[in-house]
């Protein structure tokens, strides 16, 4: 083991505040009355878990009703996707969604063709920005549902939900986003950004891995996706979470505290990275438009070197980040996102993610700027696509 | 995730780099699969390979087994060196993630490619040597888990 | 508030073993990291997550491959239930439950029935046990799934699953069971059982809420319930409830550890209730089994009177218990299980669920005893249905 | 989940029990809903109500919401009594959850059957009185949340 972490992968979770997690260790000692009973000690559980609501709804700029907790992102991107167009598949057969999406929506999607949907991809631009056009086009008489995330989690470009609302509106399509890389990164408003459903995940605002939401705007009805009690109003049964979702609650108030001052320094910080890699290192590109993207990300391709020797010799020093999307690291697809804003794949193959939270210093930036231009020279020295390179037999 | 030895070998890789006068030089993988190896051969006189070096693009699986592949070939000759399976690189290196033994599959390749060039360019003939597939990484993604 | 809290409701949920908590705890501040990145601070928890699962697997008999982690029993039996028919459409059709399952199975069955299935709900006996004959009745060459609980919820009886195994063995139906109510009072060896699916929560045995796990039998193919991310090989995606996941391990293992003994005296206690209960208090019944039972479980039904009132009244004194099943508590219905048993309405609405654990008391029994009596000749004074069977008017 | 007003009358009700020379007598709500309300009513010569008890078979609103009632009646004259709806009832508790606000229908249907039984009995006609409905409870099911 390391004797220091150096973490920089708050893309993928993050350091839980410890303020979250004193107030689960307080539920799970002294609250553990099922929420759905008669008496007392098992009542004051169900407040709990509405004045978590409450909490949660007031930061969202929306009503407690209209949020349902959930075991994570992915089964709120699950319900939303799958559980609106199966409750309006009278009504049309199309969806639209983006080349770019989490696999939680893009898998979701797939399901949907197989059910006999059709399903659009529109593409993204260069910058990892959705092509509005593409979009424009893609929209039809049978559409019923538009799924679009709010943020990138590989590159952290931030996506154009209100105008795809706007270009909608009274079109009777639903808008969802997967908002999970947004929320508690920017003060939003949901009414204002005007979606139908939108998803958030605790984890990677400093909460517990295991519990998220689904705002359901009033009115809305889909159809749910797990059956069985009464909880959550019916549509989302099982006796709750409730450390989960009070840490959850307290996540979100506490990450947005003074988050104009933290996400200042963010940025800061990841204007410094960077700079000095773009700097300091050759054959490198910065993936994602640098300035419509949320302040935390900072994606580079590093060209002739393949990420997970990169972040395994990170790893070396203590260095935690990420390649790619957390969920296909390691794995041998190189990222649908990065091959999605057209990087040809060996430069896809090279990517490196630096996810920035509130609990990072500059002391780790300088760790990191230190430590990698070696890294990424030792690896190019191994390449063979180098050698080629340097021997002008490959392209740059 | 990776054994004590692959990260060693990951980190010192051994015998990385080029050969400048080879016998046969063997390139395989591809870019869309994330792994390319490169090995290069010096067979002497009688048949021994007297020097191998490696280079990769690749992840740490990648890397580990090419260096360990030259290790294992390093000194044998041409046929023996025809032996060395992906299952002996693999176990040379305490063994390998499910999902990282088609780097062990490509590191055999990439030897067997080396000593297809060096036989065609010496115009012999090896027994057991199979002439390189265009890509040998694509038919064994099916069988990973 | 109540000084005290006399907690028989252990069947709702369960007070957390202390050492659960604390295993949750180090996770929460110190193992934060992705378990499916690339780095070791990530790497550890994907071990920590394998040490939990080889746990749960050993102590149930199984191995660790064919576990797998949900957000809790419910997600469990709705991926069993609608996974496995959802799979086997094109070979069959037809499904076999209970009439008394939880709503989890049951509302996952009558989903089915929308999805164009047939379901057959067999009906269990006047002792609460499933009726053996009429489920033999049931088979038919097109069933493809069949979902029976090992213990009911409410009564806690033991339903006969490795007959029901035995059965339909080389017929080539998935059997599936929900066991929540199972795991953690007695040794399950799933192998023994000879099912091919199992459901367990972890907060029915002194674990977590919002975590429980699906027994998946290798071999077995069944329709994911979420799509996504690589998580517990890409058939339950989304990163994973590591805490929770630790929590349940922990949990079903400290659960077992003198369990034997604990049972005992469970028994003894419960024995002791319905001993004294029904010698002391006229015009009751016990419903189920008395021998065919879990030990942690009373079930009574006083006549005249309602539940909630009687919940409520003994809520005074800080004893907490249930009414018919916990999600229904305090809901107009009366539970199907009690219907399903064969009492009419006014029977049924008058039930009271004692149910108990290890962490249970001789002095809260005692307690329990004392205030009862008073409690229900209280409410039977206030009871127009006491007043007619006393002037003859009404039957009991 | 209930209000400090609730659980006092749930606790403590006021005027349980029974009339024995009862100038009117209604019992609705069926046991299949799980709950039962009985009322019974003491008029005078001036139309007033002299004494009301209840006898109560259900949850714990229907319980307070009955016993309440019985309050809200007592020393009205029959019109008056008409007037206190389901509305004043749980108002008069601080209110109710949700999905106990059938409850106190109950108890204006209760107190309507019992006047009702009262004015067959005299063969006298009610201003705005209704007869009761067999079943008065089904038809609230349906427009709770
Ligand atoms: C954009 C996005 N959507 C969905 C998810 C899934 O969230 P969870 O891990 O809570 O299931 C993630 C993170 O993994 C994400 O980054
Ligand atoms: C028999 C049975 N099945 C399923 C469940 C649902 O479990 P969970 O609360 O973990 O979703 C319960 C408890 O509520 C139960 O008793």
């Amino acid at each position: 083991m390391k004797e220091k972490i150096i973490y920089f992968d708050n893309a993928a979770t993050t350091k839980m505040h410890d303020t979250v997690i004193e107030e689960m260790i307080d539920i799970y000692k002294n609250e553990y009355g099922n929420p759905s009973s008669v008496y007392d000690f098992g009542n004051r559980v169900k407040s709990i878990i509405e004045n978590a609501r409450i909490s949660l709804a007031n930061n969202l700029g929306v009503e407690p009703k209209e949020i349902y907790f959930t075991s994570g992102a992915t089964e709120a991107d699950n319900w939303a996707v799958l559980g609106a167009a199966r409750k309006l598949k009278n009504k049309g057969n199309h969806i639209i969604t983006s080349t770019i999406e989490h696999h939680a929506v893009l898998h979701s999607a797939e399901q949907l063709e197989k059910e006999g949907f059709e399903v659009t991809y529109v593409p993204v631009r260069a910058d990892g920005i959705l092509n509005f056009e593409e979009f424009k086009k893609a929209v039809r008489d049978d559409t019923i549902l538009i799924s679009v995330m709010a943020v990138n989690n590989e590159i952290g470009t931030i996506q154009p939900i209100r105008e795809i609302v706007e270009y909608v509106k009274g079109k009777n399509i639903l808008v969802h986003t997967d908002a999970v890389q947004l929320i508690g990164k920017a003060h939003v408003d949901i009414k204002e950004l005007g979606v139908d459903m939108l998803s958030l995940s605790g984890h990677k605002i400093h909460g517990p891995k295991g519990v998220g939401a689904l705002y359901i705007r009033k009115g809305v009805q889909i159809e749910n996706l797990i059956f069985g009690g009464g909880q959550e109003k019916k549509k989302r049964p099982g006796t709750e979470n409730v450390a989960g979702i009070v840490g959850l609650a307290k996540a979100l108030d506490q990450t947005l505290q003074n988050l104009d001052e933290k996400e200042d320094k963010i940025l800061e910080l990841r204007e410094y990275i960077i700079d000095n890699v773009l700097e300091r290192i050759p054959y490198v590109r910065l993936n994602g438009c640098r300035q419509n993207r949320i302040p935390g990300n900072a994606n580079f391709s590093f060209s002739f070197i393949e990420g997970e020797s990169m972040l395994l010799a990170l790893d070396m020093y203590g260095i935690c980040a990420s390649s790619g999307s957390a969920c296909t690291s390691g794995s041998l697809d190189p990222s649908h996102v990065l091959l999605g804003i057209g990087l040809p794949h060996e430069i896809a193959h090279g990517s490196l993610r630096i996810s920035i939270s509130e609990y990072s210093t500059k002391e780790e930036a300088d760790y990191l700027l230190e430590k990698l231009p070696n890294i990424i020279e030792k690896l190019r020295e191994m390449s063979p696509l180098y050698e080629d390179f340097l021997n002008k037999k490959g392209e740059y | 995730m990776y054994s004590k030895k692959v990260m060693d070998y990951f980190m010192n890789p051994r015998n990385m780099g080029e050969i400048e006068d080879a016998s046969g030089v063997g390139t395989v993988g591809n870019a869309k699969c994330g792994d390319i190896m490169r090995i290069y051969l010096k067979v002497n006189d009688k048949g021994i390979i007297e020097d191998v070096k490696f280079k990769t693009f690749g992840c740490g699986a990648a890397i580990a087994t090419s260096s360990m592949a030259t290790e294992l070939v390093i000194g044998k000759t041409v046929e023996e060196a025809l032996t060395i399976t992906n299952k002996k690189v693999a176990e040379a290196l305490d063994g390998l993630p499910a999902n990282k033994v088609h780097c062990s599959l490509l590191a055999e390749e990439a030897i067997n490619a080396a000593l297809w060039d060096y036989a065609e360019k010496n115009h012999i003939k090896i027994k057991g040597l199979k002439k390189p597939k265009e890509d040998v990484h694509e038919e064994y993604l099916e069988v990973e888990e």
